[in-house]
Parts: structure tokens; C-alpha cells; sequence
């Protein structure tokens, strides 16, 4: 990182360098590092508060990556598959929060896929990372539920059934926000992130991350040659913060489509080959399938629908995180117990 | 419960032994609304003065099996399950069976059109005309079966005694302001009272008459206790699924904080989330618990089975949560509506590897609600999950018990530091054991001091969170957390002792037997055994224990499991002291009578003479 | 392992203390090969007939940590952990404190390129210049950095008197038949060895020379020997879920079946599932035991909670099941590499309600094996699940073992009952006890005979299976199932006791801590403390413990978990013993050494003593 | 039941009353009794051997009715949400025996889901049959998992949650047949039911299975009132047994589909009011998403593939019930022994 960009600081005052965290004992090259600087770099750019921050995670390479970033920020790096609702927890606690989960596929998909599905439901205000290589990295190797139908490795041997997608799960549960990124394309996945952490429920970013121990061969969907290859991003994606303005270069509006976020924040999405609305769920299932069978990998935000409330929002809760209420909140005068006495007499 | 002596001295006669003093069952089919007909005979004999308990035998499931509702009336105040003596027969699958165990003498209040003969001459029965008392309403289907339960109460308030005021004023009681519903049932009530009058010539000797001995006292079940106590220990997260029979205590608890903590504007300062299995339940908790609420939820044992690997987390990475375990019959699904203590040794150390759990034994409704405060206070001083063992015979039925008193102290909310406190201290290490006692300090996500934020994890690691796989680290980490626990004996409720002079037996039990040891106790002494009585109120183990167990020399472990579990923990931590106790250990599903009870501890005693006598 | 008496007197002189008695500890960083390195090693030593064992102390990380491989050579045959006295310095990360923890007049091999400079003079250091030695090959990246493991096998062999040829048969082991690895590797050995032969000047005693005392014997994991153990018991059916140290059980599991139970056609007549989690795996087993098949599964703590609901279930419907807890350091997450004997007290009653399980408890690969076979009989005869706890240590490392005996009984399927043996009985209740040991008859689905079909439940039941809330149904039922768990007693394998002449100290202990313990025994016994030894290999305890216990009045439980969790068990189930028992427990994520364990008892008999004096 | 009926016996020799069950305890009018019924005079019509059939179920009052069937089959009454994996052991054990499994809508879509749904990705073969009530019936009228969203119930209170679609969630999973019906429509439940026990994989039939204790108010997607009046079926169903022949009465063949079913038998689908194609995977999702958002109550097969081997198939398994394999199958021989020992030397 050159000098002149770790000095240079935000509007928190703070400088990159301030959202980073340990260093990594992951793989040389693995992708859930380069998601981990992502994050770094969009905290940074977002100029978020550390302390307004937490950092959630299961089991496995992926969920150890949280100690690799916002060194300033509380975390909790939990069970594994069971980060979902180890999340709404504190979410419940603490409303104000922003909430940034890490998962694998082995802990999403195989034993988090219940959880998961739940949480969508309950539209928890979390960025849901889901780092998907197809394997299970931390005990070498086995197969995920999201490997390849079919596909052969060396020490696990050949994986018979169908791959789980994700993002269709994700929007077969209700999910509002679901995007796919691949951790080769450092710009789309930092701008995902900063949509996501805009949104107003759970928003599932599902980013294919090599595993370059395990999974890396060219064949595997989940590789960087693959990836790099055949990645087809769906549209150009472009974050504008809250204050900004959009300035659309030189080109026909109906080429860009602008989607306003739950805090303000807006998102261009710059059409490329297709026409493609991310608005329209069936749509996006149609095209998903249609991506499984064409052997596509298709990148962006594939749904976005802000409509639903979130699960602090559907429940009433007040503004106060119910973890900042005094004991005078939290306990009902003397009175209210003669009362209450009063009834069981 | 009502200590003994706080009942006054009964205004009805000694003489007359079956006044104010007898237990009634009736036997109806599940679903049939029987128990609107069955709590108001309960809040009835209470509200007449006489100290009274009732205790619902229900099946698993929803409609059609056969059910039965117990009541005990006992001027002396005892309230442990004991055999009825009259029978009220509503249900045509069981009258047969339900007639053939009664004592000689008994009395049987029969639905005439069952059409049941009796083969057993020793017994008074009355045959009720339900149909035709019916006949006047234009009630049909359901709601006929439902008031077909009101002629039972009628007839029974005829022949037992009661005025039909107090019926009245007792279905005043349930339905609350919705008058109609009153005067629909009292209809029927008044008629069969009537009929009863007209028809039937009182031979049995089952009376009652008014006393004062529940003035000042309320009835609820300890599920509803458990509730207003979390409640009133300032709880504002609730996660959980539902259970049988921990579902009414949460039931409850969004009832109260529906009611109490709901603000002008009507938001919630609460959040209760049904989750969608006990494993989410509890990673709910935990989660909560360590962002900074207090955060509860209630189960029974297959959920407490599914949140072993959440408790290990909790103990390990040290968040407060609170888990009240309301056990039925257990191992596995069981036998989900009837009452056990069967759990106790499993969420003694719920959780792989060296997990060690803190247990709170609440046994009266008065206990329910203040270890309903309280736990939160241990679980937050403590920084660890604490699991509150209650039972299905003491959480779902009615308890009579004097009015709850408002915590005396503040919350303890542990030691929590904000950023000016890191300021002051110039930093901050989670898992340094900075007071010798064994509990860290803990900052909560919010905070604004950077040196505040930490990473909770699972995993070993050093006093400053940071993930260590050196073995000294393990080994301090370990030994420190064994200093917590024992840390915990101190801070933990301590036992109730009752050493009256020359006590020859002690016995140590907890939780909802103490009913029947308590009454059993009575009957020894006035058969000239004298007992001493030490109540359990939590675990780890505390010095009170160890004293009392010094001072005996054969203690009677009495528990309502097949295993004997407190007992076993007991020889296990009180080696020394490993031969003195006995295991009296039993299940089967129904509470403990004072019977049973007493001849166990009579045999044990005589077993003791023997002994002597042979030695 | 290796009773000393099967080794043949050394003939290398004893005057040369360090020949062929000594430890090395090689530290390099985690993925980069160096486990064939290190394995050709321990090979090689085994080759030349020298009593050897290796451990693998690993990071829970897949490239870039600190990694250690210790290898013990040991003329007497013991391979319990001891402290290195010659260090491979190949991790710049970690020589630092890696040099600081040896003894006086250690040795090191230490990789030049590190450009590390010995602040201690006492320390004899051989210099390797790695880079150089590997110049030659055009070698890159990751195979580079693995073949640069190669050269301390080359220099070692030279230093510490390994022939070449051996080197090569070990690598040969290793690589199978893909002989062009041989050679690449051997290229580089050869070179390191012809340096250290031209630039190293010995001066440190650390040497080796061949033996006879491995003749005969095999090397391999306790995790193969138990999955090969499995094979021959008959499994046909697996599920899991990976979790380390459990995974290589499965991984072997596979091999061998793919290997042994593939038909000509291709088919297979096993199959081994990856479920989505271990409460999925275990639910696989226990429906696949209900079916008729052999069935197990393997994992450590974190699944061992998660498989409490199905524990409970399968001892309640009682379903066989083998379940393998290949134990790490705990709680939580804990350490998921390291070793430990934590989980006993939460496996022995792991479910709620009065659920108590069957387990082994193999110290051996020996034993792995035995009972990789036999759990599957005591599993179909009892009808229950039956936990076998092995460890990291003993599962993960190489172990030297006499070759394993084929079985000599059939299997024992239990009591299944054909179509035609309930024609014969004229009908079946599935829990009835036909022969007064608890334990039932059962039948398969698939079973023709209408009357052999029965609902498994996990609710309570009568004898013939069938719901019932009854609470006599219950009660019988449970005391049914404790004269099962007594039969238990009997049929698990009885504990291997030594107990020689004017022992002063007795000891309990079981699993893999029983090398250091032997080891310890000796040394005291050199010092003149003469002691017993019981090596637990089952729970429930039958009576060969209690007698054992009855001989001896100082006990000393030996056990790797904080807690002392046996230790508690034992006073629980002897309280009339309880005194006697003393706890050593001790959990640091490394296997015990036999200092460390001498020391204890030493301290132990001291008190003793001092207490004789003083009393 | 007429006399005449009872005692008209089947192909294997058994009349209808050989394959009932205990007495129900389910409350009078409960959709799961007429679900019961309907597998009674299923398995009489397809003529099953009782041994050659298990019943395996979770927890509810859905999964109490095993008791109240095929009183001559095997069964198991297993755990809260967990009969998948535990039918999937049983299946491994004897892959000749054929599952019927009972489940809720709590016991599947609540605490079940991800075993239901590995269950799927798995394709075991079993007919799954969830008895949908939108409520957790035997703990008393919680709201569960398939609860219509926003719905109000005295008890249980608002919904805020979005319902999961059983078939939805099958579909994406996966699964090869996955069908809906109504515990009001015997006869398509019937037919429906005949179908999935002839399916290669994991059939699964989520029936809307009406509870009258907590959940049969008309207004109740879940209700008898709304299954009658809104019930929209997309064809009708036949089943065709092995042996006999199809004869389509007078009505062009183009408005019947014919399909192939796994072991020869087939199904007649009718066309009705719309063209529905059941092998069009994104169709089938579209349509149901479209159903949704109309309040439509589509039933019928919506989805049908039978391309994909089951578990056993696709784990190569001897066809020999591994639970009937000999010792000398199960136990290689001691040269075997003694040749792997030699390796280790
Ligand atoms: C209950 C439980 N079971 C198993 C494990 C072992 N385990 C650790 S990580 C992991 C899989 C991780 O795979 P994934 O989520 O894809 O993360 P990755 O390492 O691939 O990034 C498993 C099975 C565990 N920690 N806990
Ligand atoms: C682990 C566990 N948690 C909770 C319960 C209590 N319980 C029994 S049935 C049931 C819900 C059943 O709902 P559903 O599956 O829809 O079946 P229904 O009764 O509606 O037919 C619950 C929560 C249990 N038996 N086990
Ligand atoms: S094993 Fe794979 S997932 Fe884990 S750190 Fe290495 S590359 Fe990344
Ligand atoms: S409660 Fe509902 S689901 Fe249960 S039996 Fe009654 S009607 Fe059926
Ligand atoms: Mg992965
Ligand atoms: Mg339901």
C-alpha cells in the first residue's frame, strides 16, 4: 500500500490503515484475503465508526477473516452454521448497529443452510458475506454443498450431488438484497458492499473466493481461472454515497438504471450485453436457472426489492437499543407489581 | 406455598376429619373446556379462605383423551399431590379404571348418562343428569361439551358446601369483564346446584368450610411467576420455540412485557422472536447477551438437548444468558406432560470438553419470581449461562404464595466498563482476571473507546481475546474460569436449612418436592422420627452444603429422576462425605405424595435401627 | 505400543546413554510439506528396528503456522511425549523460543538461511545451508519449499548414523510404487547427507544403531487401526461429518471399503455418507441401526453436542449405533488440534432425562482395532449406542503395534428375531424382558411376519411398543433399561490390571496417558515406589474396578481434562470408596509426559508418607 | 366403511382393513385423519406388501399418524424435525424398502428445513408427505414457518413473516417430484400419493391438511373454507398401474399428458382451464411465484424430472439390502488381515 494512500484520511479522521485488522493466517492467495481487504477499503471509504460496527462469523477459513479486518470493532466469531442467529441476537440488542457477517459455503449451505433461510425471513439488517469456494478449507478439503454436480478432486473423489445456489436460495426465502461477486473482481464486490451496507434487511452478498489449497483447478467453477474467464457481469455497478451526485457520462439514461438505497445512498447499474431487471423476482430465478444450465456465471445484483420491513422494524422495537435502556426502563415501578399482585388474589 | 404456620388455626372443628381436608379428582375427556370448570372450583375453595392446590393430569394431545384435574383442600395447609377420595366421572373410557382405584369410603359424583354401574357397594355415588340439565341452553357442539363441565361445579358446590356467591365471584375471576359469559355459565351452575339440593341426600363426609387462612396470599402458576420475575429483572430479549410444558411461561412473558414495556407511541422496548428450533433459540440469547441485553429463553429437555454446543459457548467465551428448563419426562421426547427432575445432571455439565453450568432450584412461586430477577443478576455478574431448573407440576399449575416482593436491590449488571472507564484504566484485557475472583471485565459493540473492541470467540486464547493455541494459555484460561465457579458458590442462593434439635435423618431435595418432603416431615415427627431439611437452591455447591452435610451423619438425597442425579453429584464433590448419603430417587411421571415419602424415609431410618440393632 | 518386555536387550552398550534413547523435534511451518519428511523419518528409525513414535503438534490452519513433529526413539520401548533434546531449526518464526526451551548440551540442526544467531553457547549447532543443497534441482514455489524438508532428513541421517539405504526403503514406504518421487527425494537426501558428511563434525551423543525390537511389529494411526477395526466388525453403513482430529478415521474408513467391500460389478455393499451436519450424521446411524445395518460415525466435541437429541433417542428406542469421539481440547471450539480427555462426563449421559450411554475407552492401536470390531457387537447386544473415546494423540499420530489378531468370535448380531423365530414364540413385544438382563428382542423392518412390526418411538411406551402415558409403564420400563445398563457391566471389556507385590500407590487412568504413566511407573519403581495400575477400558464400571478399588486405600485418577471428570464418575458409583480416590487431572493441549506424571504420584506418596509421620 | 368393501381383498391377498392402523387421537376433523385414510386406500389399491413399506415421521400431530396406518409395517416416530435424517439411514440399511414419511409444516419448514432440504439434494427415495396447517398444531396454534404472512390468530397473535413455500423450497432443491394438494381433494391426494410412491427419488407432496383446533378460519390460506373455494387444480390426475392400459375417453390426445413414472406405471394429466407443462423446471417456479402473488391455490404435480438416480443408485449400491448382507459379505477373511498388516510393517 503506497504511503501517500495509508496517511490520506476520512471523514471519521480515520485512515485505511485503522480499519485493518491482524494478519491473516489464511492461504497465500486465498480469496477470502482479498475480501478481506475489500472490506477494509469500503469501511474506510463509507468512513464508518468502528464502534458502530460488528463483525460476525461461524467456522471455517472464511469465518476466521473477521480477525483480519476493523480491528476497532467488536466481533463474535461464533459456531459454525450458527451465525445466523447468533446475529439476530445482538441485532435484537442492539438495533443501531451494522452488522457484517462472514460465512462459508460448508458453513451457509451444508450446516447453516436452516439458519440461513431463517434469517432471510426474519429480514435481519445484516451484509451477509458468503465466501464460496465449493469446499470446506479449515478440514482440508471435502465438498461443500455448493460444489459442482459431478466435479472430481483429487482427495475427495467425485461430488454426486446437485450444487445448492446461494442466491436462489436466498431469494426462494424473501431475501431483498441478493448479489453475486466473484473475489477476483475486487471493484464490483467493494461496490456490492457498499449497497449491501446501505440496505435495510439481510443483504446476501454470495462472492465466489478460490480456495487455491483445495479447489483451484481451472475445471472448478470455483476457481480463478474460471472465474476470471467466464465471469459475465450483469451490469457496471456504481455506489453514490448519500451527499453525491450521480453523473452519468455521456450516454442514454435508459442505459443506466439508478437504485435508490434504504439510507439514501444510490446505485447506478450500467447496462452491458442484456437487458436486465433487478427488480422482478421471477425474472431473476428465470435467469439463474437459466445460468445453472448454460454453465454461466453471471455477476451483480441479481434482486433488490427494499419494500420489506426489517425485523426490528416489523416488531416495533424502539429506537434505543434495548442494550443502552436504564434499569428505570427496564424494570416496572412498585406499584405496577401491587397491581399485577392484586389480579392473583 | 404456605408455611404452616402462617395458616390460622382452622375455625372448623378438629373433630369433623374430612372438613376442609380431602382431595378430589375429576376425570373428563381432553379438549372438552373441562378446565374453565376445574379452575373455578380451585379459585373457589381459595377464595373461601382454605388453603388449596390443584393439579392438572393431562395428556399429549389435543382433544379427546382422557384428562384429570386433582384438587387438594387442606386446612393444615398441605399441598403435595395425595390420593382423591372423591371423584367426579365424566369420561366414559376411564370411569371403570378411574372408580376401581379409589379408597374404601370414597365418594363418586357421576355423569348419569355414562349409564356406569358400579360393581363396588363401599362407595357413595351420585348420579348427575347432564343431558337433561342441559336441556334448557341452545348451546351445541363444543360449547355444550364445555358447559356440560359447569354441572359438575354445580353439584359439587351443593354437596361440599360451597355458596354459590363464590362460584360466581370465581367466574368472575376468569372471565374477568366479560359479564355475559359469566351469566351463561352460572345458569348452568344454579341448575344442577339445584338439582343436587332437590335429588341428592348428602351421605359423604367430603365438606368445606370458610377460613381465613389465604387472606393476603395470591394463587399462579410458577410458569406466569417465572415470567413477571424476568420481567421485573429488566429482560428485554426473549428468543425461543415452542415446548410443552415451558410454552406457558412465555406465554406469559409477552403478555407482561406486552402490558408493561410497551411505550407510548407503542413500540416495544422488548423483542421476543420465535425462533424456528432451540438451536436458534439459544444462539439468539447468546448473541444478545453479549451485545448487552438481558436475553432469556424457556425450554424443556429435548431443546436443552439441542443447545449443548451453545451452552459450551457461552460458558467458554463468557456471555450471560439465561435458560429456564421447565423438565418433564425425559430421556428423549418422553412423556412431554408429565413432571420430572430429570435434567439436572445433564445441564450440570451441558457442553463438550470441561463445561461447567450454573443451576438456580426454585420450588414455590415466591422462588419463580425471584430467581426470575435474580438469574440475570448471576448471569451477568458471572458472565456465564445460567440455567434455571424448574418442573412441569410447578410451572404450569396453580401455587398459592404471598404476594412477590420488589427487588430490594438494584440490577447488577457485572462488570461491564464503558469508554470512560477504559479511559481511566488506561486499556482494557477481556479475559484478565483482574479481581482475583475469577470474572473478567467485558465491554459491550457500541462502545466508543477503540480498545474496547475484542473478538469473542470459541477457540483458546490469550487474556486479551486474541487466539492462542499455547498450552499455558489453555491451562490459565482453564484454571481461571474454575476460579469463576468458584466464585460462583459464594455469590449463589444458599440452601434453607430446618435442623430442628435431635433430628435423627436429614434429608436434602430441591426444587417442587419439597411439598411432599415438607408434609412427610410432619408426619414422621409426630410419629416421633424428627428429620433435618436442607433445600438445594442451586448449583455449584456452596459451604452451607458442606456444613450440613458434616453435621449428619445420613442424609436422604430425595429427587424425583430414576438415577438418582443430585445425589451422585454430591458424592462426587463431597468425597469425604460420599457414604452418608442415600439415594432416594423415583419417576413415574406423577409428583411425589407425602405418602411415598415418608415410608421411604421410614424404611431408611428402621434400616438405620437395623443397623445398630445388628452391629 | 510396546510392553518392554517384548523389546529385545539393546545391542547397542548401555554405557552409551543417549544411543537410540533420545527426542527430536522438528519445527518448520505448517504446509509446506514437511509430514513426509518427518514420516520418512520415523519410518526409517522404525526400519532399523528401534522402538520410535511420533506426534504431530499442528496449528488449526492449512498453510504458514508454526508447526512441531517430536519423534521419541527409545531403546526401552517408550513412546510417551518427553521434552526434544535435538531441535531441526527450520521455522524462523519460531527458532527464537524453540532454541530458548532446550536443555543444557542440546543439539541443532538449524537451516543456515535463517541467519539465526545461538545466544546460548552450550548448544552444539550444525548450520545447513538449504538454498545451496537445492540449486541443483529446478525445482519452484511449493515443491521447492518440500523438498527443502528433504535436506534435514539427509543431514540427520548423517549426523545420527541412518543408512542411506534405509532412508530410501522408508521413502519407498511412503511413496508406494511412484518410484521418480524416490528418486527426486532421494537426490536431495544424498546431497544434505554427503554435506553433513564433509562439513559437520560430530560432537553431540545423539546416535542411532539397529535394533531388533520393532521385528514383527506395524506402525500406523490409531484413527486407521480403528476404521480397519470397523471393517472387520462389519460396518456397512457410515455417515459424517468432518471435524478434525475425527476426519482421517472416516478418510481411512473409506479407503478401506472402496478397497475391500467393492463387488466385481463395480457396486459397493457400504456406503459412507457426508451429511450436512453431525445431528444429520448421527440421524443417518440410528436410522440405519433401527434397519439392521452396522452403523457409525466418528467426530469430536463440537459434534458430541450436537448429537445429545439423537444419544437420547437412540437409548430410549434403543437403537444401535457406534459413535467414535476422536477427542480435541474443548470447551466450545477450544483447541481443534490438540489433545484431550474431555468429553467423558458429557458422552456418559449425554441426553437429557435419565439417558446414560456405554463407552469404550482404546489407549492403544491395538485396541483401536479391537474395538472398532467389538463396538458393533456390544452395540446390536445391548441396543444401544456405544461411544468409543479415543483421542488426537492416539487417533492422529503413528503408533508402533503388534499386528492386529483377526477376530476370533463371530459377530454377535444380538437379539434379532426372524419371521420364523416369532412363528416359533407365537408372537413378539418388542420391550418386553424375555431373559431378565434388560435387554429386549428386536426385529427388522422387512420382517414378513405381520406381528414382528412395531413403532420405534421416542415417547413412553409399554412393552409392545405401544404409546402409553401410564405411569407404571413408565417406571417399569425405565428400571428395565438400568438392569440393561447393569448387564453393560458385564459384558464390556474388563480393565487390565497390574498390580505387583507391596504396591504403595494405586492408579486409574485409561486411554492414551497410560505410556507416560507406565513410563512414570518404572521410573518410581527404580526409585523404589512400587504401584498398581488399573487401566479403565470401559464405562459402566463392572466389578473387577470395585475390587481393585477395595485393595488399594490411595488412588490416584490420572486423567487429561481440568475437571477430573472420572475421577468424579468413580465417587459417584463408589461412594463407599469415594475417599480413596485422588484426582490428577490436567489439561494443556499436550499429551502428558511420564516427569510430569512421576512427579505427581511422587507428591502424592510423599503426602502419604508426611501423613503417616505427622499422624 | 361398507361390509362388502372390507372384506374385498387385494392382489397380495390383504383387505382394506389390513392396512389400518391404531385408533386416531387427532382431534375430530382434522385434515392429517383424511390424510391417514387416503394412504390406507392407497397402499390397499397398490396392493404393498406391509413388510416391504416403513413409515418414519418427526414430531406433531402430523407425525402421530404412522400410528394410524399400515399397522403391519415398521415404523419410527423419531425426532422434531429430523425424520430426514433418520429415513435416510434407514434407506441406506435397506435401500428395497419403500418410505412413507409424514411430516408438518413445523416439523418440516421450521426446525427442519435444512435436513429437508440436504434430504432432497440427496434424493432419497422416499414419498415425503407434509401435512401443511400453517400452525404447530400439537404445542397448540403457534404460527409456523408456512403461516400466510400477516395473518392474525387469537393465540398466536400478527405473523410478520413471509410464508416458506414448501414447493418452492423443493423445487430449488432439486427434487424431482414435488406435488400440492388438499386433505379435502381424497381423490387427487390418492392419485397424487400412488404417483410419489412409484418415483425414482424423493417425492414430495405437501398437502394443505387443515387444523380445526387453531387454524380454520375461512380466511385461512390453510382453512377448509378457502382449499374449497379456491382449490384451482392445474390438471387432473390418473394413475395408471403397471399392468393395465390407459384409455383416454373420447377427448383429443393433446389434452392429455401422459408421464412415465419410475417403475412403468404412469400418470394421465388432464388438462384443465391452462396449459401446464410439469417438466418445465423455471415454469413451474414462475407459476408458483405468480400463484402466490394472486392468492391462488394451485395443486397438482408441479413439477416433475426423473432423470436424476437416487442415493443408492448414485452411491453404486448392491442391490442386496446391506441390513440382509452375511457375515461373509460384511467380514473380509483373515488373509486379508494379514495382508494389509504386512503394509504396515
Ligand atoms: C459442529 C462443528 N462441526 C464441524 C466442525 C469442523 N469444521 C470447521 S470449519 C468446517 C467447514 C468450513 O467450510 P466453509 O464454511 O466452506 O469455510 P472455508 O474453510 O471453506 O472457508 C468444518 C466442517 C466444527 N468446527 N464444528
Ligand atoms: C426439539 C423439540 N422442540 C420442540 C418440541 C415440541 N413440539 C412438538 S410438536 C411441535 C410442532 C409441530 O408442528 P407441525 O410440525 O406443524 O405439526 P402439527 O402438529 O401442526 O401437525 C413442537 C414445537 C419437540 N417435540 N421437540
Ligand atoms: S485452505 Fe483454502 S480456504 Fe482455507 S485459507 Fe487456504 S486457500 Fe483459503
Ligand atoms: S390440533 Fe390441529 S393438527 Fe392437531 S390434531 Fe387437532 S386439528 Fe389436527
Ligand atoms: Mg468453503
Ligand atoms: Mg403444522
Amino acid at each position: 500500500m503506497d504511503r501517500a494512500k495509508a496517511i490520506k484520511s476520512n471523514a471519521v479522521g480515520l485512515a485505511k490503515a485503522d480499519y485493518g485488522g491482524g494478519p491473516s493466517t489464511l492461504c497465500v492467495g486465498c480469496g477470502h484475503n482479498s475480501i478481506a481487504n475489500q472490506v477494509i477499503q469500503v469501511a474506510f471509504d463509507l468512513a464508518l465508526k468502528p464502534h458502530e460496527v460488528i463483525k460476525l462469523s461461524g467456522i471455517g477459513c472464511s469465518s476466521k477473516s473477521p480477525a483480519y479486518f476493523l480491528g476497532m470493532s467488536h466481533g463474535f466469531n461464533s459456531l459454525h452454521g450458527r451465525m445466523p442467529s447468533l446475529g439476530t441476537g445482538a441485532l435484537m440488542a442492539n438495533r443501531g448497529l451494522r452488522a457484517i457477517g462472514v460465512s462459508g459455503d460448508g458453513d451457509t449451505g451444508s450446516i447453516g443452510l436452516g439458519q440461513f433461510k431463517h434469517l432471510l425471513r426474519r429480514n435481519v439488517r445484516m451484509t451477509y458475506v458468503v465466501e464460496n469456494n465449493g469446499v470446506y478449507g479449515l478440514t482440508k478439503g471435502q465438498f461443500s454443498a455448493t460444489a459442482d454436480e459431478g466435479q472430481e478432486l483429487k482427495y475427495a473423489g467425485q461430488n454426486e450431488f446437485p450444487a445448492i445456489d446461494i442466491c436462489l436460495e436466498a431469494i426462494a426465502a424473501g431475501c431483498g438484497f441478493v448479489a453475486r461477486s466473484f473475489a477476483g473482481d475486487a471493484k464490483q464486490v467493494r461496490e456490492l458492499l457498499k449497497a449491501a451496507l446501505s440496505h435495510r434487511g439481510t443483504a446476501v452478498v454470495d462472492i465466489i473466493s478460490p480456495c487455491v489449497a483445495f479447489n483451484n483447478e481451472d475445471t472448478s467453477t470455483k476457481s480463478y481461472g474460471y472465474g476470471r474467464e467466464f465471469e459475465r457481469p450483469l451490469h457496471e455497478i456504481g455506489y453514490v454515497p448519500i451527499a453525491e451526485e450521480i453523473v452519468l457520462e455521456g450516454q442514454e439514461p435508459g442505459e443506466v438504471r439508478v437504485v435508490e438505497l434504504h439510507d439514501g445512498s444510490k446505485l447506478t447499474l450500467r447496462k452491458l450485453e442484456e437487458e436486465y431487471d433487478s427488480s422482478d423476482r421471477p425474472a431473476a430465478i428465470d435467469r439463474l436457472l437459466r445460468a445453472e444450465e448454460d454453465g454461466e456465471f453471471i455477476t451483480g445484483l441479481l434482486y433488490y426489492d427494499p419494500s420489506r420491513p426489517d425485523l426490528a422494524e416489523a416488531s416495533r422495537m424502539v429506537q434505543t437499543p434495548l442494550s443502552e435502556l436504564s434499569q428505570e426502563r427496564l424494570r416496572p415501578p412498585p406499584a405496577v407489581l401491587d397491581r399485577i399482585m392484586q389480579r392473583y388474589g | 406455598m404456605v408455611e404452616t404456620q402462617t395458616v390460622p388455626e382452622s375455625d372448623a372443628g378438629r373433630g369433623d376429619s374430612k372438613l376442609n381436608d380431602f382431595s378430589l379428582a375429576v376425570a373428563t375427556a381432553n379438549g372438552t373446556g373441562s378446565q374453565t370448570a376445574n379452575l373455578t372450583l380451585l379459585r373457589a375453595f381459595f377464595k373461601m379462605g382454605i388453603p388449596v392446590h390443584g393439579k392438572n393430569i393431562f395428556p399429549s394431545n389435543i382433544q379427546g383423551l382422557p384428562t384429570w384435574y386433582h384438587i387438594r383442600v387442606s386446612r393444615d395447609g398441605y399441598v403435595a399431590r395425595s390420593e382423591p377420595e372423591l371423584l367426579v366421572a365424566f369420561n366414559r373410557a376411564t370411569i371403570r379404571e378411574d372408580v376401581a382405584t379409589l379408597p374404601d369410603g370414597a365418594a363418586v359424583l357421576a355423569n348419569a348418562d355414562l349409564k356406569y354401574e358400579f360393581e363396588r357397594d363401599d362407595l357413595l355415588s351420585y348420579r348427575l343428569p347432564v343431558k337433561e340439565l342441559l336441556e334448557g341452553t341452545e348451546a351445541k357442539g363444543k360449547l355444550k361439551d364445555y358447559l356440560a363441565n359447569m354441572t359438575y361445579v354445580g353439584a359439587l358446590a351443593q354437596l361440599l358446601g360451597v355458596p354459590l356467591s363464590v362460584i360466581e365471584e370465581a367466574l368472575g375471576f376468569h372471565f374477568g369483564r366479560r359479564q355475559k359469559l359469566v351469566a351463561s355459565n352460572m345458569a348452568i351452575v344454579e341448575a344442577s346446584f339445584g338439582y343436587s339440593e332437590r335429588e341428592f341426600t348428602k351421605r359423604d363426609p367430603y365438606r368445606v368450610a370458610p377460613m381465613s387462612a389465604t387472606e393476603g396470599l395470591i394463587m399462579m402458576t410458577g410458569n406466569e411467576a417465572a415470567a413477571l420475575g424476568s420481567v421485573f429483572g429488566g429482560v428485554s430479549v426473549a428468543a425461543w420455540y415452542p415446548i410443552t410444558p415451558s410454552t406457558s411461561l412465555i406465554d406469559a412473558l409477552r403478555g407482561y412485557l406486552a402490558e408493561l414495556r410497551t411505550e407510548e407511541d407503542g413500540s416495544a422496548s422488548f423483542n421476543v422472536v420465535q425462533a424456528e428450533d432451540e438451536l436458534a433459540a439459544i444462539g439468539m440469547v447468546v448473541g444478545a447477551g453479549w451485545a448487552g441485553a438481558r436475553a432469556m429463553t424457556a425450554t424443556s429437555g429435548p431443546g436443552i438437548s439441542l443447545m449443548a454446543e451453545f451452552a459450551g459457548l457461552g460458558y467458554f467465551a463468557e456471555v450471560p444468558a439465561v435458560v429456564w428448563d421447565i423438565q418433564r419426562v425425559g430421556p428423549s421426547t418422553g412423556l412431554p406432560t408429565r413432571t420430572s427432575q430429570g435434567d439436572v445432571a445433564f445441564v450440570y455439565n451441558l457442553g463438550h470438553g470441561d463445561t461447567r453450568n450454573v443451576i438456580l432450584f426454585p420450588s414455590s412461586i415466591e422462588e419463580c419470581f425471584e430467581f426470575g430477577v435474580k438469574s440475570f443478576d448471576f448471569a451477568e455478574r458471572l458472565q456465564t449461562p445460567v440455567f434455571v431448573l424448574s418442573d412441569l407440576d410447578l410451572g404450569m399449575n396453580n401455587w398459592m404464595g404471598r404476594p412477590f416482593e420488589y427487588p430490594a436491590e438494584p440490577m447488577d449488571r457485572g462488570k461491564v466498563l464503558s469508554a470512560a472507564e477504559i479511559d481511566e484504566r488506561g486499556g482494557f484485557s477481556r479475559y484478565l482476571d483482574n479481581d482475583g475472583d475469577g470474572v473478567p471485565y467485558r465491554t459491550l459493540p457500541g462502545n466508543s473507546d477503540p480498545r474496547s473492541a475484542y473478538l469473542a470467540r470459541g477457540t483458546g486464547h490469550d487474556e486479551h481475546a486474541v487466539y492462542s493455541e499455547r498450552p499455558e494459555d489453555w491451562r490459565h484460561n482453564g484454571e481461571r474460569l474454575a476460579r469463576k465457579f468458584d466464585s460462583a458458590r459464594r455469590l449463589l442462593p444458599e440452601p434453607i436449612l430446618d435442623e430442628p434439635e435431635g433430628s435423627t435423618l436429614a434429608i436434602v431435595a430441591f426444587g417442587s418436592t419439597r411439598y411432599a418432603i415438607e408434609e412427610a416431615r410432619d408426619r414422621l415427627a409426630v410419629a416421633g422420627l424428627t428429620s433435618a431439611f436442607l433445600r438445594l437452591r442451586a448449583l455449584p455447591i456452596g459451604e452451607k452444603v458442606r456444613e450440613f452435610v458434616g453435621r449428619h451423619d445420613r442424609i436422604a438425597v430425595v429427587e424425583m429422576n430414576r438415577d438418582g442425579q443430585l445425589c451422585a453429584i454430591l458424592r462426587g464433590e463431597l468425597p469425604e462425605f460420599a457414604t452418608r448419603f442415600e439415594s432416594i430417587a423415583y419417576l413415574d411421571g406423577m409428583p411425589l405424595t407425602a405418602e411415598w415419602v415418608s415410608a421411604r424415609l421410614d424404611e431408611l431410618a428402621a434400616g438405620d435401627r437395623k443397623g445398630e440393632q445388628s452391629g
